[in-house]
Order: structure tokens, then C-alpha cells, then sequence
């Protein structure tokens, strides 16, 4: 259908994304080592992790490439609505 | 946008570009994707509410072994990395190294399934299983083997689908290689498939038809007529001769689909990797509130 | 194209008249109208709580919306069912959008419809207000398939029950706040004081639900639910089940009976002594 | 992907088919849909047959034509099988298979294999759930929601044994089947449209499977999770939904650590998208037949899509409406309330549209039309008084009572079948190159429209006089036995719409026998599958796809040679054409 264009990069920029999530999974074990606030843990552990996805999806996913509507569709409402349904539960597990 | 698809080519089967600038099969890829993050996001919040449900919780960091853990999380990103350099590979048309660095994401894939087998098996050996376990909390058992068994059923059916592209793309190879030197006959003239040619050495049988042509091996097959479709030979090409010459068959591989395919599994594999990544945060690294401990 | 022969089209052969449908619609709105307001008068229960009370206004503020839109609706469909049946050769208006007339359809319904939920929110908060200390408080066990109650005795505070306790209403004997609190099968509420009402279950899921209190809650396995309200009516009201809980489900019927604070207070006079 | 290809080699030769991939495993869109399609409706008699019984068993609750677990499977099994077995397949199955190729122009599915596929887990998934009448304890007994703890615990009911366990995998292969049709319609709608059909110029049945085929591909997966873990807490022992402490029948219940919320939030984040699953194709099949009996195109077409996508994306986010008294977080409730409100204005948006299109038409009364109307006037009934149940503190008395039975039946019940009854009576000259037959035609309709007022209106009445659902007998119940009545004119009202069907099969039959020949387009409409042969050749066109040069629905355009203008043909000279 589409016309295939020959990727437009080499190969490094997956080495440097492949560096980059390995930095960020030592920095994700790394935190939990630390003795800091639960709530600050959390908050870390929950940014690195979407950084991670983001740049799993952006690479190696080639997102970045594709045109804008494809990654705002295909990412914005998965985590919306996934996290509605993570706050309704959440909520309601405190009556137990 | 919607305007922009009117004017594009034209084919029989007809059908316009897609809004999204992709092919179909690339779009279906990454809408199964989107459905299977739900059923991972049904389980995954499912997980947070039986683990808010139980208020306290096992300190999953002491219960695991957070560096074997950490190397499965290391061994899945290389894989992903290898990945993404034979799509890469693929969309370039540099097929070797694509059949290259699929073998080693495939053996990534294998050696976290071993890894994970280890970690349960070592947890099994704890005394977990999926309705109890020595933290008297049942739902950090069950979830556990739940949800890392889905993702684990993932990696095995990528890990097949991967084995599968490999299979595929070495099979194309070969066949484009076929396709690209075609065999010569002792005149130097190209037997493509389907080439009628005078049997040389079968004097009783002075025109066969050509079948099939295997360069790299240096032979001809030839069926031989009025014995049965079963009835081939494998001659040398020197050996035969062409009667006349059939115009050069169209490619058997199509460039487009075969770089494609390679492109959907790496789709499918850096989901896995993907979902991964949440598994990790969610179910071993974010400690409880309230931990409890064994009761040995 | 056009390889096949061309038939005559069904299209000039079909029935033209919209008058029995026209009418058809007509007649089942207005039976529909009446019919809700004859159900709204004769069969919908008196409402006997502060809350209920409120709830049932806002209902018939909603019914009345409902209605007119429903009646105003079909009037129309009906019409223009009856008189714009295809005749002669008058050819249909073509008239493919409007726009302030769509805008207009569009913020109307809107401005009501969020209107109605902000007055829906503000009742909601009142019912879900947290319960004032000196209410009345019960505690409500449903079971497959029956009610039961627990009063607080003197001491003001409920025992410990579990489910595992084969003793009345599973109440831990060894928890000395359980002492003095009066179980029984009768389920009493105080008249015009706040009402707390704790709901608990034993097995499955059910649903308390007192019609004429206009309210209803479930009961959830796990966890104490429970319902603020105030009666301002004295009697014996009728209560059900309104969760399937099993086979037994419309066998769950019972009755909460709403006294003065001096027949209640001579009630666990009585039933103390009986202890 | 590889599929499709091959079917692209394929085009140009004669096909040489054996029965089986013809008629069993073909891969032919059209047969695969009307596959689905015989299927639903035969599911639909089976519901309906166990709605009749237990209807005359509610009617004349002495009479004890059934005992208390089976009234309860049977009503279990019908809101069952309505909903996944004739409502979703008929519509996201039947028509999206039959109508999608057709109406946007395309020689078959993206993925035909896949597509035969999903037809045929689709049968499977109906094989555990047929079985479970003939287990020990028979069908669940906890209704279609099945909600734990009964539905998990062996102990709490019956049918929550054996027959509970087959129904988890019934619906779990369902999912499945679920997914391989949605992935399929959407790639489909989006990729493989003919030159010139923009998405603004797809017809609304279109857009309508389009936004259910995405809301299906997100939700199922949801429901799918919820009943592994379900499958899960009954085989294995785990407690993701059953809390400690539970004594039931007097058994000490070994689980601990559940969260019966957590059931019905994971169900109801599926649940309240499916019912608009099986209400978007109808609206899209309502305007369509509407704008070709009228003569008149459909009035605000934009509006109308634009609409539909409000209706997909709030439908997201309002599954909290059915747990307001669940003792769920007040918070919750509030939030939920205003989604839920707030999705009543693009269903109000579609009712005026549609009321915009009769305006000044020229109506012809055929049995397709006559379903039409029905379904707007049904969809209007049952739709406002989903103000009172979104409502949050207004929906604390009508909850779980008949109020919302009749709802629900109106609005997304038979508002929904009464579109498949308009889009069967409109295409079936299209799939089988016969009309159905127009006088049986009216008395289906009639039949179904009485009844089914007959049937559902009463019900707000007895929901607004405090009868509970799921109830065996009601006798117990002094402010219900007066009513005993209303519910006999139910029953009798319900044996109406029974009887309906039962016509509409007979019509089917017998018009597929002796019907009278249809041409390619019958009803003189606008849109492409009229423009190929009925019934049409394998492919779809046997020459090149019709190229689209407007909008779906223009229909007496002023100046144009006859009262509609076909998307597939040219500009005739001197024709302006407003709209897309």
C-alpha cells in the first residue's frame, strides 16, 4: 500500500536507546536501595517506567517515525482509560 | 486527510491508503496490540486492587532475587535492541544480517523464558502456589503467576512467531537467491522454472520440462513426462540444454511483505518488552505500605 | 454497469400510508404518559425518610422533563409520519443541514441534561454525608436468604462478629463490647433522628432495599457497607433482597419497622432482660 | 497480511469451490456474514423461547412451570445469549461482514482467513455454553453479569458449578472470536475503501460498526481478564473475588482477600461499551434506511458521525452508572453521574437528526421504514428515562428494579432489534436476490411493536412500584402481588413479539423460496452495494470497483434526472450537488 521508504537512520540510535533503558533500569533498582519516602519512590519508580515505555514505543517502535495521529491514538487512550479504571479500583479497595 | 486518499493509485482490488500511513498488516499489528494492552491493563489493575484489597503485602524485593530479575529485565532490552536493528536490517534489504540478529533475539527470548522458569520454580520451592503461599497473603502468589504467565505465554508465542519469521525469511532468501542466478545450461543459457530442455543424457527421452532449478547445488530438476507427476530426476546442469527460453518469472519474494513481516513481529516483540517494563515496576520494585513476612 | 434488467422498483408498490403507524405512535405515547403517571400516583411508594423524600422531588422533576420531551417527540414523529407519506409526484425537500438549528439541539439537551446532574450531585453528597455521632445505629446482616439485626446496648459500641462465630449473629462472645448488644430478627429504626444502618453479609452479595424508604444499598461480601437516612414516619415497612443472591433471592422478604425512641428504648428494656 | 495478498492473485480467476470452503469455511465476507447472521437469529429463538417460560412463569407464578434454579438459569441464559449470541454477532458479525465490503467499496475483509476464523470460534464459543443445560445444577444461576461471590463459590447456587465454569469459557473463546472480527472491520474500514470514499462519505452503518469495532477491540480484552482471573478463583483456588470469612450454607469458605468491587468494575469497563456495541450499527442501519424512505438525505450527517464518536468515547468512561449502590467511593459515583448525563446528548443529537430527516420527505412504508420508525420512537422511550438511572442518587430506588429492565430492553433490547429487523428487510433482496414479503413483513411488524410496548412500558411501572429484578415469584411481596395483573399483560405483550419472530422466520423461508426477484437496487438507493448484482459475485463487482463521487446520501437533489444520485455514478451535467 504505502510506498516503503529505507529507514532513514542507522543502527546506532538503537544502541543509544538500548544504553539509555539499561541507565534507567539501574537507576529503577537503584532507587529502591535508597531510603526515601514511600510516596517519592513511587512517583520515581512510576516516571521511570514511562520513560522507558516512551522510549520503547518512540525506537524501537518506530513511533517516531510514524505520523503524529498514530502515536497520540495509539498511546493517549490506552493510558487514559487504563488509568480511570486504575482509580476506580483503587478507590474502592479501600473499603476492604 | 480524507481527500488527500481520493486520487492515489488505482488497482483492480482497489482500496485506498490508510489515514494512518501504514499497510494493512502493520495497522492490524498495532491494533491487536492496543486490544492485548487492555487485557494486560484488565489483569495489571486487577493486581492493584487485590494488593490495595490485602493492605499488606510481602516485600517483593526480599522475596525475589531482584539481580536475577534485573538481568531478565537486561536480557529482554537486548533483545528488543537486536529487534529493532533486523527490522532495521530488513526495511534496508540486508537479509543476512536480519536472519542475524532475529537467531540472537530469539535466543534472548529463550533465555528469559529460562530465567523466568528458575524464578519459579525457585519460588514454587518456597512453598507458592497460586492459592497460598509462607506470606499468608494468597492474592501476591496468584497474581504473580497470573500475570508473569500471560506475559511469559507472550514470549513463548513471540519467541515461536520470531522462529517462524526467521524460518521465513532464510527460506525467501534461498529462493531469491534461486531466482537471482538462475541456472545455465551448458550452452549458457538461463533455465528458469517452468524452461523446456533436451535431456542430454537420457537419449531415450530427448524433452522433459524443468520443474525446478537449484543453483547452489548445481543440479537440475527434471520431470520427466508420461510417467507420473511423482517421476523427477535431479540431473547435473550440464547435462541439459534449453529448447527455448521463458521469459524470467516474476520474484517470488515481494520486498514489501517480506520486510514487513519482519517489522509486525518486532512490533509484537517490543510489546512484550513493553509490558514488561510495567510488570517489573508494578510487582517487584513498588514496595507495600505494609510488608509482611514469612511464616516459617 | 447496468448488465442485469432493471425490475420495477418494490419502492412504488409499498404501502404509502403513515396514518396507522402516525397513529399507532401516538396513541402508545400517550398510554405510555398515562400510564406513568398513574403508576407514579397509585403504585410508587409514599416516601417515608427526609432523603427518600428528596429523592422522589428530584425524580418527578425529572419525570416531568422526560415526559414532555417524550410526548413532544412522538407528536412529531407522528406527524410527519402522517403527513409527509410520499404523494403524487411531490418530490422531497432537500435539506441535508442546518446549523443553528442543530447548534440549538444540541445546547439545549446540554444545558438540561448538566442542569439536572449538578442537582443530582448535590443530593448525592447529602445522602453520602458521613453520619452525624449521635445517630441511631443498627447493624443489618443479610444471609441466603433472611435478615437479622444488632443493636449497640448501652455502651454504644458494636462487638467484633465473624462469620466462622456459630453463635447469634456471629458475635465474638470474647469481645466485651459484644456483651450487652441485643441481637435479633427484628429490624427497628428510630423515628426522625439520623439513622445509621450498617449492612454486613455473610455469604453473598445482597441488597437492602425498603421501598418505601426509597433507598437501597448492597450488601458486599468483605466489607461493611452502610445507609444514613431519617424516617419520618412511623410503621412497618416492607424490605427485600434486591441482589440476586441465589435460589432463594425472592424468598428474602422482610420488614423494618420504624418506632419512637421510647418504644424502641422499651424494646431493649425487654430484650436486655430477656438476656 | 499473507491472506489478503493471495486474494489479490486471485481476483481475475473463475472460481473452482468444493461445498466445504463454499458454504462452511468459505472466506467470503458475505457468506461469513450471513453465517453469523442465521446464527444469531436462531440464538434469538432459543433466548426468546426461554423468555416465554419464563415469562408464563412470572405471569402465573402458582402454575410452578418452573422451579427457583431454573427460572434463575433461564433468565441468566437469556440475557446471555441476547446479548453475546444474537445482539453482538448479528450486528458486529452479521451485518458488519455482510455490509462493510460492499458499502465502502472493497472485494472482501482485509483478512479473509481471519475473518472465517472469527466466525468459527465465534460457533465454538457456543458449544460450552449449549452443554451447560445439560450439566448437574444446570445453566449459572447468578444472572448474565455474574457477579461473585455467588458465581464463584460451587456452594452459593446450583448453577454455579459446572454450569458457571462452562459459561466462563464460553464467553472467554467469545472474546476471542470478538477480537478476530473487530481487528478485521477496522483495518478493513480504514485501509481498503475505493477511491473517492473519504471517510466523510462513508454511509452511517459504516461509521456505526466502525465505533462499536473499536470499542470492541478494547473492552473485550477487559472482560477477557476479569474472567481468566474468575476461572481462576473457581478452579484454582485463588481469591481475586472472594473475600475471607465467608460462611455459606454453612461451609466455611477457604478463600481470602478478594474484592467483589473489583468483579464488577472490570465487567462493567466491558459492560456499558457493549450495549453501545449492539446500538451503533442499528443507528447507523435506522439513518440509512431512513434517508432511502424518505427520499431525503440525512439530515446533519456530520452531526451524526460526530455523534457517534461522543457516543464511543463517553462510553468509556460511565460503566460506574451500574454500581451506584454498590457501596462503591461517593467520589466515583459523582463522576460517573456526569459522564453518564452527559452522554444523553449526542443520543439526543441523533434522535432530532432523525426526526430532521422525516421533515418534509417523501415517505415510503415499507417494512424496512416501518422498523425504522419503531426503533426511533423505542429508542426515545428507553433512552430518557436514562436521565432518571444516570442520575446518581435518583438511581438509588430504580436500581436493580424493573424500571431498569424496561430500560434497558428499550434502549439497547429491542431498540436494536428492531434495527436488524429494518436492516434485514432492507438488504435481503441484497443477500439472497429476493424481496421478503411485505404483507407477512407488517405483521411482524405489528406484532413486535405492540408487544414490545406492551411489554416494556409496564415494566417502568412496576420498577416505579419497587419490584426488584431477578425475582421467582413476587407473591411474597404485598406491594407487588396487587400487580399480579400487569404482569399477566406483560407475558401476553411478550408471546406477541414471540410470535413476530416466529413470522419473520416463516417470510425468511418462504421468500427465500418463492420471493419475488429484486434487481440491483430495489429500493432505488444511493449507496455501493447497490450497485453490484443481488446476490453479488464472489469479489464483490465483477469489474472494477466503482469509483465514489459523493456523499452517501443525495437523495432528491434539486435539478438531478431522478430522486437519487447514486455515489458511484458521475456528475450528471448541470447538477450541483451540496454537502461532501
Amino acid at each position: 500500500m504505502s510506498e516503503h521508504k529505507p529507514a532513514q537512520h542507522g543502527y546506532g540510535i538503537y544502541g543509544v536507546t538500548w544504553f539509555w533503558l539499561l541507565v534507567v533500569t539501574v537507576a529503577e533498582i537503584g532507587v529502591t536501595l535508597l531510603h526515601i519516602p514511600r510516596g517519592l519512590l513511587i512517583t520515581s519508580l512510576v516516571v521511570l517506567a514511562l520513560i522507558k515505555a516512551a522510549l520503547i514505543m518512540a525506537y524501537f517502535m518506530h513511533l517516531r517515525w510514524e505520523r503524529p495521529v498514530v502515536a497520540t491514538l495509539f498511546s493517549v487512550p490506552v493510558a487514559l482509560l487504563l488509568l480511570a479504571l486504575f482509580v476506580a479500583l483503587a478507590l474502592d479497595a479501600q473499603l476492604f | 486527510m480524507a481527500e488527500a486518499v481520493v486520487e492515489q493509485k488505482v488497482s483492480v482490488w482497489g482500496g485506498g491508503v490508510s489515514p494512518f500511513g501504514m499497510s494493512w498488516g502493520k495497522f492490524m499489528m498495532w491494533i491487536f496490540l492496543l486490544s492485548d494492552a487492555f487485557t494486560f491493563g484488565g489483569l495489571l489493575s486487577a493486581y492493584g486492587a487485590a494488593r490495595m484489597t490485602a493492605g499488606a503485602w510481602p516485600n517483593a524485593t526480599e522475596i525475589f532475587n531482584i539481580g536475577l530479575v534485573g538481568a531478565m529485565t537486561f536480557i529482554l532490552i537486548c533483545s528488543s535492541a537486536t529487534m529493532a536493528v533486523a527490522v532495521n536490517a530488513a526495511k534496508r534489504g540486508d537479509h543476512p544480517l536480519v536472519e542475524r540478529f532475529l537467531l540472537l533475539t530469539i535466543a534472548g527470548g529463550l533465555t528469559f523464558l529460562g530465567m523466568q522458569a528458575y524464578e519459579w520454580t525457585h519460588f514454587i520451592q518456597e512453598g507458592a502456589r497460586l492459592h497460598t503461599n509462607p506470606w499468608g497473603v494468597p492474592a501476591f502468589s496468584a497474581s504473580f503467576f497470573i500475570i508473569t504467565g500471560f506475559h511469559g505465554g507472550h514470549v513463548t508465542s513471540g519467541v515461536l512467531y520470531l522462529m517462524y519469521v526467521f524460518f521465513k525469511a532464510r527460506a525467501e532468501r534461498r529462493a531469491l537467491e534461486d531466482w537471482q542466478t538462475p541456472l545455465q545450461d551448458r550452452r549458457g543459457r538461463p533455465l528458469y522454472p517452468g524452461a523446456r530442455v533436451r535431456v542430454l543424457v537420457l537419449p531415450d527421452r530427448p524433452e522433459t520440462v524443468v520443474e525446478k532449478a537449484h543453483p547452489r547445488i548445481g543440479r537440475v530438476v527434471v520431470l520427466l513426462p508420461g510417467k507420473g507427476a511423482n517421476n523427477a530426476a535431479m540431473l547435473p546442469a550440464d547435462a541439459v540444454e534449453a529448447v527455448e527460453e521463458p521469459p524470467a518469472p516474476p520474484s517470488p519474494v515481494d520486498p514489501h511483505t517480506r520486510a514487513e513481516r519482519v517489522e509486525n513481529a518486532g512490533l509484537y516483540w517490543h510489546f512484550v518488552d513493553l509490558v514488561w517494563v510495567f510488570i517489573f515496576t508494578l510487582m517487584y520494585l513498588i514496595p507495600p505500605a505494609v510488608s509482611v513476612a514469612a511464616a516459617h | 454497469m447496468d448488465a442485469s434488467p432493471q425490475l420495477p422498483s418494490p419502492l412504488e408498490e409499498t404501502q404509502r400510508s403513515g396514518l396507522s403507524l402516525g397513529l399507532a405512535v401516538w396513541l402508545f405515547s400517550l398510554l405510555g404518559l398515562g400510564g406513568a403517571l398513574y403508576a407514579r400516583w397509585a403504585w410508587t411508594p409514599h416516601s417515608v425518610t427526609r432523603e427518600g423524600t428528596s429523592i422522589q422531588s428530584l425524580f418527578d422533576i425529572i419525570l416531568g422533563i422526560i415526559l414532555v420531551a417524550f410526548i413532544l417527540v412522538h407528536l412529531l414523529l407522528g406527524y410527519f409520519v402522517i403527513r409527509y407519506r410520499a404523494r403524487g409526484r411531490e418530490a422531497a425537500l432537500y435539506f441535508p443541514h442546518h446549523t443553528a438549528l442543530e447548534v440549538t439541539y444540541t445546547a439545549v439537551p446540554a444545558a438540561v441534561l448538566v442542569a439536572l446532574s449538578v442537582a443530582g450531585m448535590v443530593l448525592w453528597s447529602r445522602v453520602h454525608a458521613p453520619p452525624p455521632p449521635d445517630a441511631f445505629v443498627v447493624e443489618v446482616r443479610g444471609e441466603q436468604f433472611g435478615w437479622s439485626a444488632r443493636y449497640p446496648g448501652p455502651d454504644g459500641k458494636l462487638g467484633r462478629v465473624d462469620n466462622r462465630i456459630p453463635a447469634p449473629f456471629n458475635v465474638d462472645p470474647q469481645d466485651p463490647a459484644s456483651r450487652d448488644d441485643v441481637v435479633s430478627p427484628q429490624i427497628y429504626l428510630v423515628a426522625n433522628r439520623p439513622n445509621r444502618v450498617l449492612l454486613r453479609t455473610r455469604d453473598v452479595q445482597h441488597s437492602f432495599w425498603v421501598p418505601a424508604f426509597r433507598l437501597k444499598k448492597d450488601l458486599l461480601p468483605g466489607a461493611t457497607t452502610e445507609l444514613v437516612f431519617t424516617p419520618t414516619q412511623t410503621g412497618e415497612f416492607d424490605l427485600a433482597c434486591a441482589e440476586l443472591c441465589g435460589v432463594g433471592h425472592y424468598t428474602m422478604a422482610g420488614k423494618v419497622r420504624v418506632v419512637t425512641q421510647e418504644e424502641f428504648d422499651r424494646w431493649m428494656r425487654q430484650q436486655a432482660r430477656r438476656k | 497480511m499473507a491472506a489478503a495478498a493471495e486474494a489479490h492473485v486471485h481476483v481475475e480467476h473463475p472460481h473452482r469451490e468444493s461445498f466445504w470452503t463454499r458454504y462452511v469455511f468459505s472466506q467470503d465476507h458475505k457468506v461469513i456474514g450471513l453465517q453469523y447472521l442465521l446464527t444469531s437469529l436462531f440464538m434469538a429463538l432459543v433466548g426468546g423461547a426461554l423468555a416465554m417460560v419464563f415469562r408464563t412463569q412470572l405471569a402465573w407464578p402458582q402454575s410452578g412451570i418452573l422451579k427457583a434454579d431454573q427460572y434463575l438459569a433461564a433468565i441468566s441464559m437469556h440475557g446471555t445469549i441476547m446479548v453475546f449470541f444474537v445482539l453482538t454477532p448479528a450486528l458486529l458479525g452479521g451485518f458488519a461482514n455482510f455490509l462493510v465490503p460492499l458499502k465502502i467499496g472493497a472485494r472482501d475483509m482485509a483478512f479473509p482467513f481471519v475473518n472465517m476464523l472469527s466466525y468459527w470460534v465465534f460457533a465454538l464459543s457456543i458449544v460450552p455454553l449449549v452443554a451447560s443445560f445439560f450439566v448437574p445444577g444446570g445453566p449459572l444461576n447468578a444472572g448474565w453479569t455474574a457477579y461473585p461471590p455467588l458465581s464463584a463459590l460451587p456452594q452459593a447456587a446450583p448453577g454455579s458449578g459446572l454450569g458457571q465454569t462452562l459459561w466462563l469459557v464460553s464467553i472467554a473463546i467469545f472474546c476471542v472470536s470478538s477480537l478476530l472480527g473487530s481487528l478485521n472491520y477496522i483495518t478493513t474500514i480504514l485501509v481498503l475503501r475505493t477511491r473517492g470514499m473519504s471517510l466523510m462519505r462513508m454511509p452511517l452503518t459504516v461509521w456505526g460498526i466502525f465505533v462499536a469495532a473499536v470499542l470492541a477491540l478494547l473492552t473485550f480484552p477487559v472482560l477477557m481478564a476479569a474472567g481468566i482471573l474468575l476461572l481462576f478463583d473457581r478452579l484454582a483456588g485463588t481469591s481475586f473475588f472472594v473475600p475471607g470469612g465467608l460462611v455459606v450454607g454453612g461451609q466455611v469458605i477457604p478463600h481470602t482477600g478478594g474484592n467483589p468491587l473489583l468483579w464488577q468494575h472490570l465487567f462493567w469497563f466491558f459492560g456499558h461499551p457493549e450495549v453501545y456495541i449492539v446500538i451503533l450499527p442499528p443507528m447507523g442501519i435506522v439513518s440509512d434506511v431512513i434517508a432511502n424512505f424518505a427520499r431525503k438525505p440525512v439530515f446533519g450527517y456530520p452531526a451524526m458521525v460526530a455523534s457517534m464518536l461522543a457516543i464511543g468515547i463517553l462510553s468509556f468512561l460511565v460503566w460506574g452508572h451500574h454500581m451506584f449502590v454498590s457501596g462503591m467511593h461517593p467520589l466515583l459515583g459523582t463522576g460517573f453521574a456526569l459522564t453518564t448525563l452527559l452522554i444523553g446528548v449526542p443520543s439526543a443529537v441523533k434522535t432530532f437528526n432523525w426526526l430532521a430527516t422525516l421533515w418534509r420527505g417523501k415517505l415510503y412504508f415499507s417494512t424496512a421504514m416501518l422498523f425504522a420508525v419503531g426503533f426511533v420512537s423505542l429508542f426515545v422511550a428507553g433512552g430518557l428515562t436514562g436521565i432518571h438511572l444516570g442520575n446518581a442518587p435518583v438511581d438509588i430506588p430504580l436500581h436493580d428494579t424493573y424500571y431498569v429492565v424496561g430500560h434497558f430492553h428499550l434502549v439497547m433490547g429491542t431498540a436494536a432489534v428492531l434495527g436488524i429487523f429494518a436492516g434485514i428487510y432492507f438488504w435481503f433482496p441484497k443477500m439472497f436476490g429476493r424481496l421478503l414479503d411485505e404483507r407477512l413483513g407488517r405483521i411482524h411488524f405489528w406484532l413486535t411493536l405492540l408487544g414490545v410496548y406492551g411489554t416494556f412500558f409496564p415494566m417502568y411501572y412496576l420498577g416505579m412500584a419497587g419490584m426488584h429484578r431477578r425475582i421467582y415469584d413476587y407473591r411474597a411481596f404485598p406491594y407487588l402481588a396487587h400487580l399480579q395483573p400487569v404482569q399477566v399483560f406483560i407475558t401476553l405483550s411478550a408471546f406477541l413479539i414471540f410470535a413476530g419472530g416466529l413470522v419473520l422466520a416463516y417470510n425468511m423461508l418462504r421468500s427465500l423460496a418463492a420471493g419475488r426477484p429484486a434487481d440491483r437496487n430495489p429500493w432505488r438507493g444511493t449507496t455501493l452495494e447497490w450497485s453490484t448484482e443481488s446476490p453479488p459475485p464472489h469479489h464483490n463487482w465483477p469489474g472494477e470497483i466503482p469509483q465514489v463521487y459523493r456523499g452517501p446520501y443525495e437523495y432528491s437533489v434539486p435539478g438531478a434526472p431522478q430522486d437519487y444520485l447514486p455515489q458511484w455514478e458521475p456528475e450528471p451535467a448541470g447538477v450541483r450537488v451540496g454537502g461532501h
